[in-house]
């Protein structure tokens, strides 16, 4: 009982990191059939960020940086978006190896820039220590994870299902053409959601330099599970993919806890696998009549 | 195979009994029976929303009902895979025509009639046209497009290669949704021709709301309505009705849109 | 109207491509020609031509070729990209590589075994002592797991990106699972250091140009029958899956099945291909068969053209010639140089280094034919 | 009001449409007619820039906007109703009208209870996903769709396709009291009479050309059927 | 900024020419791309400047050495393929390379087939003695085996052992296994996670509740960094528990961040602030060629030296014949940064001094602890009574 309470915040804790870098994929991923495996390094990107604003801020680095990791990771994306994806659309297979090759350049991009060993960004000492529990102790960097995701589910939420801009995203989602003759100027609104997933990766990365290494292969420890994440909880549902997060981060930390890391990712594959027998379009499924 | 239908008391080839279909508690069907005997041509209508499409799609395992039985030449339909039911001989179009669209015209007619033969077999590369093909381009007067591909149609046009899909499967029940919707008046016509023509060796039932198209070639009319069956007679039993006039038909019933005076 | 953009799973995905790209798919047709003209290439040509070190490489990179032809049935065909390949090239090598473990360890423990503090031969080593078993497994189980796989995602019409990032997914499991059974699998360090192959020496330049001969040969006959099959109506039942599976089940036939066969196919032909770059390459390690591995493989059919099965051989070629040249050249820059051609190739051609040619041959065709006269003599042609 | 001139266009390089030729006046009712694969949707779909036209040019209000996006041609007034009851499936029927109304210039919610006074058997359906109404309910939801832009020229491929007989008088109403208002319609239908009654000019398209135009009383009597039937 | 990544053939000082008889060609042979890069492009620098310093002394045997460097792009196939090539394409006289014991592998068949040098400079898991590898850097029992000494002499008798799911980590750890049970230490678990893992709170959780008195750390790569960071937010400090580590060198613990890693153990058998004139003139030597901001650590260190030693073989061998300069290694001996290493002629290894170290605040490594004198190779701890059971 003690090991189920003392993993239970572990699990937690895997959960928001996992959710995190899952959220900016449900937009690009869920809400216009993008695979973006340049996604990770958006996130790099992020991270990056915390890192050079740390020479003019100093240990407020990580704060600071998370509305500039946004911007400046969606500004990435939103150049993906001008320069390449959007000649790709209705071809999601295609977008996968399109930006794998953008992922490439971009790593290869940032050992020369940064160099190839990794770098350091100091936390704030806000964030250092933790909150004990259970007879362990939750660190604060953890929580504010947490919380950061909580913060930008809510904000998606809101944004998908509130505002006008939300309901035209999903209008051309669903129905490019349809969209452009009902008046919706659909290259906007595809710079808009691909700038916004892409900001979601940035601020990914920053708070991933609170647990992580912060290098040119950031991006790929996390691609996989992220897109697990997505897969789980269905397509470009912010509810499902909230839902795969927590599972998947609970799974683990048990899984690792009672056998060990390697076996705990196999582990975690099998169910998938046979969870998506079950629930084959994932958790939360978009119906529609099919062929009609 | 070409069992020519008798009177309405031949035998039944689908019976429907008790059928519901519920949709987040919304019931599209509601309790439908429905007997169609061999040989006979069936004429379904109703108001938009009646149910229709989705009585088609319960019968072909698209859509699984909340109750009922649905059994075709003494086999229960209901749960078993959507393959499975065509392999026994029900087939079906669809409402929007969905055909291959990188294959060509024959290439999406030879698929079609070409699931009875054995897996290996398919290995094989298709040589000519076969004899159920050909009829089926004969009839569907898509020959000159016989080598285009199938995405370069026009909606007609795609509406025909569907029929002719149907056709080429050879199917002991045809089940036809809205097949003349969208096109030209003389092509009406020949699709009447033709579904007369298909009538007579098979059993069909058609999902139409083009009255004229119905009063030509109907005999027996089952309208729908709010997922229940409202009422089943001849096409002149089923205009008069002054229920049916008030769900479907509208005010003025007499002069229906298509007739020419 | 068309809707061109379909991401929502349940409706049937029907792909309208550019008129270019149908075409390609009809270049793949024609080329008898052009198969003997790369046949007489590889096996009179190449082995003159190469000295032993790149008649090696050109070996491997043939190997690679096999694993891609497959992808070309069930990606370029089928629709399914399988992210995940590296599992049954892996398989197909680690069976080959078993056996040749044990053939030079004569019965005893394989070298691995002994520092990884093995006592006993394991019980799923055993039976690699026969060549027979071996080469047999390194085609079987590919062909079963992907058999076993396929019925269980297609059955739940689990498709497209779920697809991809499942056998992506699955590469990665492999892989730890690999590398995590040291004893068992020699861990990341795999399968090394053989020395015979059926009692000849392994590194001798005799061999290896026999082990050439072979892998072009198989090559050859693959692409014969993966031809064949994409040909056949059942290739066409493939496209049709592809571009509207639910339609496809309204026709009478079982989508599961189609997709399976083709996924199982291809895994067999990634299994027949591992087993050949072992002894080719002398090594079969975790890192060949997961997930960067993997999408490579799929990046050398994108790049060759998907559309065609010789472009998937092309692709294969080309593009691990490029690495090995590149990388020779300038080491650091082969990834800008991947990622860069990559992208270009995607953007600007999506049919592929094929699809390039078929529209040359397209606007030599057209050229030609504009020409004064043409029409009079293709009449007379064709009377 | 719109005006098109030698308009060409095809896909990939198949031409469909060879020079096509029509006026839509201010509150005209203008009525496209010809078999099936003629050109017809071909010939709507490049007037609203779905399709890049090869030649020619398309003129609205005297503006060229013949390079224009569709949704700019949205903008300046020209509602599209496109074949095929197209819906957005997972917004609701409410969803798919705001989405529309957002992006008109007008904005007015208004417009909303103006296309369900047209189309009231929408109203108990707002709530449900679009994507699960039956074939008809879509159609009239495509065509409120249109309407809450409050377009000056209301373009409507085959209306009434799908649509049980009831409801066809139903629009056919609601286009002559549209018309009647003022509003110009270019309509594709294969009802004859239908589209007789209401037009007031006509244009018979084969194989990419006009083979025939004028106005409704030049066409009466047997004549359309001989031409329809080429 | 790594100075020179992409560089291929960079010349001596003279940029010998392609005109054969007045150079001798070396293969240099790292990951220059990939996740490997991070570590072995630093090794390759240190070769590059060993060249150039005995190009600019005038070469050996009177020829100009030029480097071909070959990228092994962190792939183990590549690794052996690119031997292969330089081995028969550019006939080179002898190979330096590899970092990771895969690729070490990979690479052995062709170099014992090919009768060709490899001369590999990064500390191992034993149990290995290719007559055609010469092995600068430490087997176990000078390096794993002096790090276990240490903790027993400072009570640290409770173990936690964490690792990257690999060869070499398992195979050091069926060492400290062995050796805990003859000196009555206790290992409290043994945990191993996928190379590039990067979350570590499942596992810290673990530590947290066997409340060991070290950690012994043979985790490689990204990892390091996730797992020092999590294990100091979880609120395990150096003071309670140290972390012992055998694959963090000072080019590391930038990246890990000295805040994270401060006051934690390494072992080793050279720093950068070893205490000796050779490795002054080492640290400046590089720095001045490589830029202020660069550090050396042992890897770099171990195959700096390898070129003197290949050099120095050469030259007593009066040519680049393997098998002449293979004998005449045996028993070598120079001064090197790290103190005096001898080749041992029995199995190829190089007697070497075992150091413990600190991490301190400004990011290099104090030493604490050092075995005195040079340890002789013992790649398959023979002489260890407690490793009787190993292989
Ligand atoms: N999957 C579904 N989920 C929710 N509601 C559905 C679903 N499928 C159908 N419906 C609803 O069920 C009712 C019946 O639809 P159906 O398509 O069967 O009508 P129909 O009789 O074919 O009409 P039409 O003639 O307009 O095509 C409609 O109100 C529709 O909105
Ligand atoms: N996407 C396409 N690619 C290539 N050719 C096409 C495409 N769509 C239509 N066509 C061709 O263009 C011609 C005109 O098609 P269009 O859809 O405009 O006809 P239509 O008059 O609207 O017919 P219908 O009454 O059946 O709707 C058809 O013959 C068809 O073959
Ligand atoms: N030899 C090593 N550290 O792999
Ligand atoms: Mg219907
Ligand atoms: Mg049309």
């Amino acid at each position: 009982m003690q090991a189920f309470l003392n993993q239970l915040p572990v699990g937690l804790s895997i959960a928001a990191v996992l959710l995190l870098i899952a959220l900016g994929l449900t937009f690009t991923f869920g809400q216009m059939g993008v695979i973006n495996m340049a996604h990770g390094e958006f996130i790099m990107a992020g991270a990056y960020t915390a890192y050079l604003l740390q020479a003019v801020v100093g240990t407020a680095a990580v704060p600071v940086a998370l509305p500039v990791a946004f911007i400046v990771a969606g500004a990435m994306g939103w150049l993906l978006e001008r320069l390449a994806i959007r000649r790709f659309y209705g071809r999601p297979l295609d977008t996968l190896l399109l930006t794998w090759g953008v992922s490439l350049v971009l790593q290869q991009l940032a050992r020369d820039l940064f160099g190839a060993p990794n770098v350091q960004v100091v936390a704030p000492t806000w964030l250092s220590g933790g909150l004990p529990l259970f007879g362990t102790q939750i660190p604060y960097a953890r929580l504010f994870i947490l919380a950061l995701a909580v913060g930008c589910v809510l904000a998606i939420w809101a944004y998908l299902a509130r505002s006008s801009q939300g309901r035209r995203m999903q209008a051309v989602m669903q129905n490019r053409q349809l969209a452009a003759i009902g008046g919706i100027n659909t290259g906007r609104v595809d710079q808009l959601t691909f700038f916004i997933g892409s900001g979601l990766a940035g601020i990914a990365g920053v708070a991933l330099t609170l647990i992580g290494p912060v290098g040119p292969t950031l991006g790929t420890y996390y691609i996989v599970d992220a897109f697990l994440v997505v897969v789980c909880g269905g397509l470009g549902r912010l509810g499902g993919a909230v839902l795969a997060a927590f599972g998947l981060g609970l799974l683990n930390s048990y899984a690792e806890f009672w056998t060990n890391a390697s076996l705990a990712k196999v582990i975690v594959f099998a169910v998938i696998i046979a969870f998506l027998q079950i629930r084959p379009q994932g958790l939360f499924v978009l119906r529609s009549r099919a062929l009609t | 195979m070409s069992v020519n239908g008798g009177g309405p008391a031949a035998e039944p080839l689908l019976e429907i009994r008790d059928l519901s279909v519920v949709f987040d508690g919304f019931r599209a069907l509601d309790g439908v029976d429905l007997t169609v005997a061999k040989g006979e041509l069936r004429f379904l209508i109703g108001p938009n929303g009646a149910g229709k499409t989705t009585l088609v799609d319960v019968i072909t395992g698209l859509t699984r009902p909340a109750t009922g039985s649905v059994r075709f030449a003494g086999a229960e339909l209901v749960g078993r895979r959507e393959h499975e039911i065509v392999r026994m001989g029900v087939g079906r179009t669809f409402q929007t025509s969905v055909v291959f669209e990188e294959l060509t015209v024959v290439e999406n007619l030879d698929l079609a009639a070409s699931f009875r033969r054995p897996l290996w077999s398919l290995l094989r590369r298709r040589k000519g046209v076969s004899d159920a093909v050909a009829r089926a381009l004969e009839v569907t007067g898509l020959t000159d497009l016989a080598d285009s591909a199938a995405g370069t149609l026009s909606h007609g046009q795609r509406q025909w290669l569907e029929i002719g899909m149907l056709i080429a499967q050879e199917p002991r029940l045809l089940l036809l949704d809205e097949p003349v919707a969208g096109m030209s008046k003389e092509e009406r016509a020949r699709t009447g021709e033709l579904l007369t023509r298909i009538a007579e060796e098979h059993t069909v039932i058609v999902i139409e709301h083009d009255m004229d198209f119905l009063r030509r070639h109907a005999s027996v009319v089952t309208v729908l309505h709010e997922g229940k069956v409202l009422m089943e007679g001849s096409v002149d039993q089923v205009r008069n009705d002054p229920k049916v006039r008030e769900v479907y038909l509208g005010r003025a019933a007499q002069p229906v849109p298509g007739e020419v005076g | 109207m068309t809707v061109t953009l379909k991401t929502v799973p349940e409706r049937p995905v029907q792909r309208r491509r550019p008129a270019a790209l149908a075409r390609v798919t009809e270049a793949a047709r024609s080329g008898p020609g052009l198969f003997v003209v790369v046949a007489l290439l590889l096996l009179a040509v190449a082995p003159v031509a190469l000295e032993p070190f790149r008649l090696n490489l050109l070996a491997k990179y043939l190997c690679y070729a096999i694993v891609a032809l497959g992808i070309g049935l069930a990606w370029g065909r089928g629709g399914m990209l399988t992210l995940g390949q590296g599992v049954f090239f892996g398989i197909g090598g680690y069976s080959m590589g078993m056996y040749l473990k044990l053939n030079d360890a004569g019965g005893e423990l394989p070298d691995f075994m002994v520092w990884s503090g093995v006592e006993t031969l394991p019980a799923l080593w055993a039976p690699f002592r026969s060549p027979a078993f071996a080469l047999a497994a390194a085609v079987v189980l590919p062909v079963a797991i992907a058999t076993v796989l396929g019925l269980l995602v297609f059955r739940r019409r689990v498709r497209g990106a779920y697809f991809a990032i499942l056998t992506q997914a699955l590469a990665a499991a492999l892989v730890i699972l690999l590398v995590g059974q040291q004893g068992l699998t020699g861990g990341t360090n795999g399968l090394t250091n053989f020395f015979e192959l059926f009692g000849q020496d392994l590194a001798a330049d005799g061999t290896q140009r026999g082990l050439y001969f072979v892998v072009a040969i198989t090559l050859g006959v693959l692409f014969l029958f993966a031809w064949q099959l994409a040909r056949s109506r059942f290739g066409r039942l493939l496209v049709a899956v592809r571009d509207a599976e639910d339609r496809v089940r309204f026709l009478g036939y079982d989508p599961a099945v189609v997709k399976t066969i083709t996924f199982a196919v291809a895994a067999g032909m990634a299994g027949i291909a591992g087993a050949l770059f072992v002894p080719v390459v002398g090594i079969i390690s975790p890192a060949l068969l997961g997930v960067v591995p993997s999408l490579e493989f799929v990046v050398m059919v994108a790049v060759g053209g998907r559309y065609a099965l010789g472009g998937a051989v092309l692709g294969a070629v080309l593009m691990n010639y490029a690495k090995t040249a590149f990388s020779e050249e300038f080491a650091g820059g082969w990834l800008y140089l991947q990622g860069a051609l990559f992208i270009l190739v995607m953007t600007l051609a999506p049919g592929g280094v094929a699809g390039l040619l078929a529209s040359a041959r397209d606007a030599v065709a057209r050229w030609r034919r504009a020409r004064p006269g043409w029409a009079a003599r293709e009449a007379k042609e064709a009377a | 009001m719109l005006s098109v001139r030698g308009l060409e266009s095809g896909y990939g390089r198949a031409r469909v449409l060879f020079g096509v030729s029509l006026d839509v006046e201010p509150g005209q009712l203008v009525c496209v007619m010809g078999r099936n694969g003629v050109g017809k949707t071909t010939l709507l779909n490049t007037i609203m820039g779905v399709i890049p036209a090869t030649a020619g040019t398309v003129t609205f209000e005297g503006r060229d906007v013949t390079k224009l996006k569709p949704h700019e041609r949205v903008r300046l007034g020209m509602g599209y109703v496109p074949q095929g009851h197209e819906t957005f499936p997972q917004l609701s029927v409410l969803g798919n009208l705001l989405v529309t109304l957002e992006a008109s210039p007008h904005r007015d919610e208004s417009a909303i209870d103006e296309a369900l006074e047209i189309f009231p058997r929408l109203k108990p359906l707002l709530k449900r996903r679009a994507g699960f109404l039956s074939g008809g309910q879509q159609q009239q939801l495509a065509i409120a769709r249109a309407l809450v832009t409050r377009p000056k020229l209301l373009i409507l491929d085959e209306p009434t396709e799908g649509i049980q007989p009831s409801i066809i008088l139903e629009i056919e109403e609601a286009i002559e009291r549209l018309h009647a208002s003022g509003l110009a319609v270019l309509l594709v239908e294969q009802y004859v009479d239908l589209a007789l009654r209401m037009a007031d000019r006509f244009l018979i398209l084969d194989a990419g050309h006009v083979v025939h135009s004028g106005s409704a009383d030049e066409l009466r009597g047997e004549e359309v059927h001989r031409l329809l039937a080429v | 900024a790594c100075g020179s990544g992409t560089s291929q053939t960079e010349g001596g000082a003279a940029g010998g020419g392609a005109g054969a008889g007045d150079t001798i060609k070396v293969g240099i042979l790292h990951s220059l791309s990939g996740t490997m890069a991070i570590s072995e492009v630093t090794v390759k620098d240190a070769e590059m400047l060993a060249i150039e310093e005995i190009n600019a002394a005038g070469g050996v045997l009177g020829k100009k050495l030029e480097p071909i460097v070959e990228d092994g792009a962190s792939d183990w196939p590549t690794f052996a393929e690119k031997a292969d090539k330089l081995i028969t394409q550019d006939k080179v006289a002898t190979v330096f390379g590899g970092w990771t014991s895969a690729s070490r592998k990979a690479m052995l068949p062709v170099f014992e087939r090919r009768k060709a040098l490899l001369w590999y400079p990064v500390q191992y898991e034993g149990l290995e003695s290719s007559p055609y590898i010469f092995y600068t850097g430490a087997t176990t029992n000078q390096q794993i085996v002096p790090a276990l000494d240490y903790l027993k002499e400072e009570g640290k008798k409770r173990i936690f052992l964490v690792g990257s799911d690999y060869v070499f980590p398992r195979t050091a750890n069926k060492i400290i296994k062995a050796y805990a049970a003859a000196n009555g230490m206790e290992i409290l678990g043994e945990e191993y996670t996928p190379l590039g893992h990067t979350e570590y709170s499942t596992l810290v959780n673990k530590i947290v509740d066997a409340k060991p008195d070290a950690v012994f750390n043979t985790l490689n790569g990204d990892s390091n960094v996730a797992f020092f960071k999590q294990l100091k937010s979880a609120g395990v400090t150096a003071e309670d528990t140290p972390v012992m580590s055998v694959s963090i060198a000072e080019e590391e613990v930038k990246g890990i961040g000295v805040d994270n890693i401060a006051g934690h153990l390494v072992a080793w058998n050279y720093y950068q602030t070893t205490d000796l004139p050779e490795n002054e003139a080492f640290v400046k030597a590089f720095k001045a060629r490589y830029g202020e901001d660069r550090v050396t650590s042992d890897p770099m260190e171990a195959g700096y030296n390898a070129v003197y030693l290949w050099a120095e073989a050469v030259k007593k061998a009066g040519t680049t014949e393997v098998e002449a300069v293979k004998k005449a290694a045996a028993g070598i001996s120079l001064k090197r940064p790290e103190g005096t290493v001898t080749i041992d002629g029995e199995n190829q290894h190089l007697y070497k001094t075992a150091r413990i170290g600190v991490i301190e605040k400004d990011g290099l490594i104090r030493e604490v602890w050092n075995s005195g004198e040079p340890i002789k190779p013992d790649p398959y701890l023979k002489t260890y009574s407690w490793a009787g059971g190993l292989s």
